[in-house]
């Protein structure tokens, strides 16, 4: 029973001192983001805080963790507490729309950012293409080894979108280039410590390379951490996501490009979008965020 | 007709002959005891018997009939019951649950209203009045080991095995088994009784059969042997009084206690004197083994004072204790001595590794030496360093627990129970290694429930009961009446 | 028996102090949605069970709820089945591979740990072999409503884990199978001279979880109105920790089928808690964590002296 | 004072491990069949360098589970440890400085863990499932879920430099194996250490501080993840909070792997070496072969589990006629 006591205070003291700066006036957006551990969704989150600051409404921000049945319960709770906008980056498209319906059903407007959902009735989507993003990424790549040559391709956490859509650009665009030659396809889990062993790992099996694209910067630059302990120089590198070590890296030559997406923007697009909705503008349902080579 | 008869069953173990060609039978209404020191073959013969081992050749006949056992399942099943030299119960289920295991009533669903009446009546014939809900780890372990005994008689066997039932029960409750026992004979069963405690033998068994080194060396009726002759097939030599005490203890006091309190215990003095062998008897429960653990620093003590050689000790402890020259061999070696999964040479020397160890290097020549000097000196069989002291027998593994703590050069050594369960030549040894030790200038207590035991090695005996200390004889004074009565206390 | 309750008293204490601190926690909508929440936990929890009851661990069943909701649903999807048999097919493999874990602690002897560890790898590489790591929708109405619908008020997920949990209690409290598993647990050489077909059985404790986990991996499907590739990661481990909250012992042997679905809704309701509290993502794990060891502390005291008496 | 007779006994008890052993061969010999790439000098010194985190860290985790416990938070250890060193190391705190107090962090997260399986009696899984939740939320939040870069030269030595032609990092493990096998194995405390994990009861009885020797393990076992960390760090150039994460697995299958048993008492460091070596030469030999990452998951669960198995049958036979008499 002491124990018990001594774990209800625990709690009590816990949850008060964190209570006490709850705020339930004023609008209230929840955002929900399919991962805090990445840095990506980091900047995304920050943009949207810095926009929401300076509307002056409040966010409520919850972490799937890359998990769509902690998406599934997060929603819940999201709407449980009566927010008067949703925005969602969804961990997949088609996991998310019975949440966005119960937000529906709630009539709690949804909107998305920077992935879409396959159903359910969305406000407005804020994002880039990572499609088109691949398609950027294998462009430069392909005319930066001169159009012929070895490339290997870093892929992402198998069955995850990200990885799905950025795999699908690219191979589009180099399958269709005769003197390409994928040489190893293997996934380093959108992670640097991976990129560095898997990309080991294929610096002994193919002797010759010529360029690497990545699902993400991560693993890129993992893997030209690889090369330079190799001492392999000469393959032509290129990561996404723009990532602040990336654009490091680009400016000191050992990455040849990243496709930026600006989730800062994102962020303080989909607040704003959101505001504006409720704002009782009327907001257009695609809103498209610039991508960009750096490079 | 013989409910079972033997005939020419021998199995052998990858190196080892554990039986050959037993021949024997069994009758209704008969208690027959099987005698023989461990690793002479009963526990195999008994295992076979309960459908545990397949026997290699020979046959199995019962009530006439050649039959396979095959299982554990198929023994019961024909009517074969057993109770294990380890407690068989589960800690976490009820005693119902236990009794009951493997046989609930019911299809599929289990009746408990039914099978918890079986229990209580089941328990009723025994005489138990125990509630058949109560979780067994609550239940002191001489209960348990009468649920055991329930258990084995509720399967209807017509034919019972005990292995050493006995051994982990006090004077009163062995009187409850061996009564219940005469009982089940008039019921025309079939008791086969193991034990080493050979008074409890002669009591109760109308027949005797020795093995010795996996052969059946005689059966004789009762009434046409004696215990000395028992005891000297079994070892196959005379073996002398079992008892053969040559240390006479000296002035020079060692230990002494004044009022020491715990758990289960309080105001417990006693003086012990070099080269002395103090025994304490008590029933179980009586604080006995409490007493000891706080002593040796296990459990927290609320008052009292330790002098061991004249010096206080200020706050007890195992390495307090240890550092003294107090060791303590606990009563059960299993669970409480022994590193079973290791070799024999790593039980033997966890006590001296720091001191045999150079610039902090283990010398493994002469831990080997150390170990070997103990198995010799103790006659440990087999006599390997590197076999694991699982596979040792009992009293091998005792010895071995006894010898762990020679190396530490003991002044005081407190043994509880030292001889549980083991054979008959391996306690005359752990008997004349105690007094040797005593010899040599070791105080020594010794904590037993078995009377002839305590009798035949203290120079004094103190008595327990319910915590306190209520009584002290001098060997010469020491009667089994007179113990029994202030340990079991007529006046309460 | 006191200590069985504790697990129920924390619960009863942690809610009330959320329900003190946010005004939003015990409204009836919220609690329900609790009970969903973690329904799908405690359902793998509760098939988990068996297997720790006897002594081992089942860590494979989260690729199996993977597997079990992506060939369930790519039978209906792609293959035209009907529910039913897609689903049926689904059990039967989560079933199958269960069983071939408790094939391999059984007549291979390995542990568990390994055995399962193996089967998870395996079971997560299927998954993704099969969805060719894409998520599959499109599920028909009658998959759907098994998760996402509710019979009056109250969702079919709660009604599915009350039932799940009635049996269970059924099958570990009153049915000779449920005392042989207990007594595995206790101790597999004396459930073996009690005649009990300890090889067999534990090898059907693995297919239960198996089953159970491939259930909750339909649920979960039903619930997500799709398939995905990597659904029920870090479930295995969640899933462990609702049925140590609960208070059943990981050694084995000790336990009941109220605990793990308690201990899911110990660590839901800290979720949900700490959601309408507010609190930033990072700071709830260190909450949730620190409350994980609080709880089970808590919990473990009364264990404790249990074994000091003996 | 090392004499041959106590060297010999220590192989031979060592050379029970042999099945996987011979599992592990024959891996390489298939894997040099598949691939001319894979018995290569470059290769050799790429798999040991690879193996170096997760050795590191199964050296520790061996420990741990020697005394029958686990340790889950061995992941989050290394996360947390690594992205305060980074810090410290960017703010211009001299490396050697924020190493050990990278590993001082590591420490004190053990301890943690040790202390809750002692004196509070919590089960290792679950102390060390909380310390695995609220170490991770800790990096996450001090980090605030971002990579700290642009780590010091002097200091990527530990992950990147050489010693003529090898690796520091397998420098580093193969120190770590020695000293611990060394300590295992020769010195008392080693020896006294198995005892306490085959019985902890007897251990006490015989005045071995078994609170404390468990208390010293899951310490050493956070100074080994911690270490790890560092190294880890040194290579990428970067710490990040998700690092680390399933590292638990990893080691703990390493272990296991190597014929370590969760019931205590048994095994040792030589197996887990194999082991570690066991799971980075599948890793590696996927990659070689360029094996489709869906099947990858299916061949690594399969081939352990093959290895396990075939392990078991060899070392059975010989357990059998040491069972029965």
């Amino acid at each position: 029973m002491k124990r018990l006591l001594v774990l209800l205070f625990v709690l009590g003291s816990i949850s008060g001192v964190l209570f006490a700066r709850g705020d339930l006036e004023g609008t209230v957006y929840g955002l929900s983001i399919s991962t805090l551990n990445n840095p990506f969704f980091v900047t995304l989150k920050e943009g949207a805080e810095a926009k929401a600051s300076e509307l002056g409404v409040s966010l409520i921000i919850v972490d799937s963790q890359d998990d769509p049945a902690k998406e599934a319960v997060n929603m819940e709770d999201l709407i449980q507490q009566g927010v008067d906008a949703i925005l969602v980056n969804p961990t997949d498209a088609d996991a998310i729309v019975p949440s966005i319906m119960k937000a529906n059903a709630a009539a709690i407007p949804v909107l998305t950012i920077d992935r879409g959902a396959a159903g359910g009735e969305i406000v407005a989507h804020i994002a880039s293409d990572n499609v088109a993003g691949g398609r950027m990424a294998a462009e430069f790549l392909v005319e930066a080894i001169g159009g012929s040559g070895k490339l290997v391709e870093l892929e992402g956490i198998a069955g995850t979108s990200a990885a799905r859509d950025r795999g699908e650009g690219f191979n589009a665009v180099v399958g269709a280039v005769p003197g390409i030659e994928v040489v190893a396809r293997q996934t380093a889990n959108f992670n640097r410590a991976e990129g560095l062993s898997v990309f080991e790992n294929i610096l002994q099996a193919q002797p010759e390379i010529n360029g690497v694209f990545a699902h993400n910067d991560e693993m890129i630059l993992g893997a030209i951490e690889a090369a330079k302990a190799a001492g392999n120089t000469g393959i032509v590198f290129v990561g996404f996501d723009a990532i602040d070590d990336a654009i490091v890296a680009v400016e000191d030559g050992s990455l040849a490009a990243t496709v930026a997406q600006q989730p800062d923007m994102i962020g303080a697009l989909g607040v704003e979008t959101a505001y504006k909705y409720l704002m009782g503008e009327t907001v257009s349902a695609n809103i498209p965020v610039d991508l960009a080579l750096v490079r | 007709m013989a409910t079972i008869t033997l005939r020419g069953i021998s199995k052998a173990f990858p190196g080892v002959r554990a039986l050959k060609r037993i021949d024997l039978s069994f009758w209704p209404g008969e208690v027959h005891a099987v005698v023989g020191e461990n690793g002479a073959g009963k526990s195999t013969l008994m295992k076979i018997l309960a459908g545990d081992y397949r026997k290699d050749s020979g046959e199995i006949q019962l009530f006439g009939r050649v039959e396979e056992l095959g299982s554990p399942r198929g023994a019961q099943q024909m009517g074969i019951g057993m109770i294990h030299q380890e407690l068989t119960l589960l800690p976490n289920r009820s005693i119902a649950e236990n009794i009951m295991l493997g046989r609930e009533p019911g299809l599929g669903l289990v009746n408990r209203k039914l099978m918890i009446q079986t229990a209580r009546d089941n328990l009723k014939q025994l005489g138990l009045e125990l509630n058949p809900m109560a979780m067994v780890s609550f239940l002191p372990i001489a209960v348990r080991q009468l649920v055991e005994i329930v258990k084995a008689l509720s399967l209807n066997a017509k034919i019972l095995i005990l292995d050493e039932p006995t051994s982990s029960l006090t004077e009163t409750e062995t009187r409850i088994l061996l009564d219940m026992i005469k009982t089940l004979r008039e019921r025309d069963m079939t008791l086969i009784y193991i034990s080493h405690r050979l008074e409890e033998v002669f009591e109760i068994a109308d027949r005797i059969t020795v093995l010795r080194d996996g052969q059946l060396i005689a059966t004789k009726s009762i009434n046409e042997t004696n215990p000395s002759e028992v005891v000297k097939m079994m070892v196959g030599r005379e073996l002398g009084d079992i008892y053969n005490r040559v240390a006479t203890p000296k002035d020079e006091i060692l230990l002494e206690i004044d009022k020491l309190g715990g758990k289960n215990f309080r105001d417990c003095s006693l003086v012990l004197h070099r080269s002395e062998i103090l025994g304490i008897y008590g029933l179980v429960g009586a604080g006995r083994t409490e007493f000891a653990r706080a002593l040796f620093g296990l459990d927290p003590v609320i008052s009292g004072k330790v002098k061991i050689e004249g010096k206080q000790i200020e706050r007890l402890s195992i390495r307090a204790a240890i550092a003294r020259g107090l060791v303590y061999v606990p009563e059960d070696r299993k669970t409480q001595g022994l590193f079973l999964e290791l070799s024999v040479r790593k039980n033997l020397t966890i006590n001296m590794l720091d001191s045999l160890s150079y610039w902090g290097l283990l010398s493994f020549r002469r831990l080997a030496e150390v170990a070997s000097g103990l198995i010799e000196r103790l006659k440990i069989r087999p006599p390997e360093l590197f076999k694991r002291i699982r596979h040792l027998s009992g009293g091998n593994q005792q010895k071995v627990v006894i010898a762990k703590w020679l190396s530490v050069q003991p002044k005081i050594l407190v043994l509880d129970e030292p001889t549980r369960g083991i054979d008959v030549g391996s306690k005359a040894e752990i008997y004349a290694l105690i007094d040797k030790l005593a010899t040599e200038g070791v105080g020594v207590i010794i904590i037993s429930s078995e009377l002839p035991e305590i009798l035949g090695i203290s120079d004094r005996i103190l008595v327990m009961k319910a915590g306190e200390m209520v009584g002290e004889f001098q060997r010469e004074d020491a009667t089994q009446d007179g113990i029994m009565h202030l340990a079991a206390g007529a006046e309460s | 028996m006191i200590q069985r309750y504790n697990s129920v008293l924390i619960l009863i204490g942690l809610y009330l102090v959320l329900a003190v601190i946010s005004p939003l926690f015990f409204r009836m909508q919220n609690l329900v949605n609790i009970f969903m929440q973690s329904s799908i936990t405690a359902i793998v929890a509760l098939g988990l069970s068996l297997p720790i009851l006897t002594g081992g661990i089942d860590l494979s069943v989260s690729s199996t709820a993977a597997l079990a909701g992506a060939i369930s649903a790519g039978l209906i999807v792609r293959s035209g089945w009907s529910v039913f048999s897609a689903i049926g097919l689904a059990l039967l493999i989560g079933i199958g591979i269960g069983a071939l874990i408790g094939l391999l602690v059984v007549l291979g002897r390995l542990p568990p740990f390994v055995a399962s560890l193996s089967l998870m790898a395996v079971g997560r590489g299927l998954t993704l072999i099969y969805t060719e790591g894409k998520p599959i929708s499109g599920l028909p109405a009658g998959y759907i409503a098994l998760g996402s619908g509710s019979s009056g008020s109250i969702p079919n997920l709660v009604i599915l884990l009350l039932i799940l949990t009635f049996m269970t209690h059924v099958l570990l409290s009153r049915t000779r199978y449920g005392h042989h598993i207990y007594a595995i647990g206790g101790s597999a050489d004396v459930a073996r001279l009690a005649g009990i077909p300890v090889g067999r059985i534990t090898i059907s404790v693995y297919a239960l979880s198996g089953f159970a986990a491939a259930f909750s991996g339909v649920l979960l499907t039903a619930r997500l109105w799709s398939a995905q590739p990597t659904a029920g990661t870090g479930l295995e481990l969640e899933a462990i920790a609702a049925v140590v909250i609960g208070g059943n012992s990981l050694m084995g042997g000790y336990g009941n089928a109220f605990g793990p679905v308690i201990g899911a809704l110990i660590m839901g309701g800290i979720g949900n808690g700490l959601n309408l509290l507010k609190i930033p993502s990072y700071i709830q794990q260190v909450v949730r964590g620190l409350v994980l060891i609080v709880a089970v502390m808590a919990d473990f005291r009364s264990h404790r002296n249990n074994a000091a008496a003996i | 004072m090392i004499d041959r007779g106590s060297l010999a006994i220590v192989f031979a008890a060592r050379m029970r491990r042999s099945g996987l052993l011979l599992a592990f061969l024959a891996l390489c010999v298939v894997l040099s069949i598949l691939s001319n790439r894979f018995l290569t000098l470059p290769n050799a010194l790429n798999i040991l360098r690879q193996s170096s985190i997760n050795g590191i860290i199964a050296a520790g985790m061996t420990l741990v589970i020697l005394t029958a416990g686990i340790d889950l938070s061995v992941g989050s250890v290394l996360a947390l440890s690594s992205v305060i060193t980074a810090q410290l190391l960017v703010s211009g705190l001299p490396p050697l400085m924020a190493f050990f107090s990278g590993l001082f962090v590591g420490a004190l997260l053990g301890l943690f863990n040790g202390i809750l399986v002692t004196l509070f009696s919590l089960p290792p899984f679950v102390a060390t499932l909380g310390t695995m939740t609220f170490a991770r939320g800790l990096a996450l939040s001090f980090t605030q879920g971002k990579p700290i870069t642009g780590l010091p030269e002097s200091f990527r030595v530990l992950g990147t430099g050489f010693v003529g032609p090898i690796p520091v990092p397998v420098i580093i493990v193969l120190a770590v194996f020695l000293i611990g096998m060394f300590f295992l194995n020769l010195t008392s405390q080693g020896e006294q250490l198995y005892a306490l994990g085959n019985n902890p009861v007897a251990a006490r009885f015989t005045g071995i501080l078994v609170k404390l020797y468990i208390i010293v393990v899951y310490s050493v076992a956070g100074v080994l993840a911690a270490l790890a960390g560092q190294i880890l760090i040194a290579r990428l150039d970067s710490a990040q909070p998700v690092m680390g994460m399933g590292y638990e697995l990893d080691a703990i299958a390493a272990v296991v792997v190597g014929g370590s048993n969760f019931n205590g008492g048994s095994g040792g460091l030589a197996g887990t070496l194999i082991g570690v070596l066991f799971i980075v030469v599948i890793n590696n030999g996927l990659n070689l072969l360029n094996i489709p990452s869906f099947w990858g998951q299916v061949v690594k669960g399969v081939v352990i589990a093959m290895a396990l198995l075939f392990n078991r049958v060899s070392v059975q036979e010989r357990k059998i006629d040491r069972e029965s008499v």
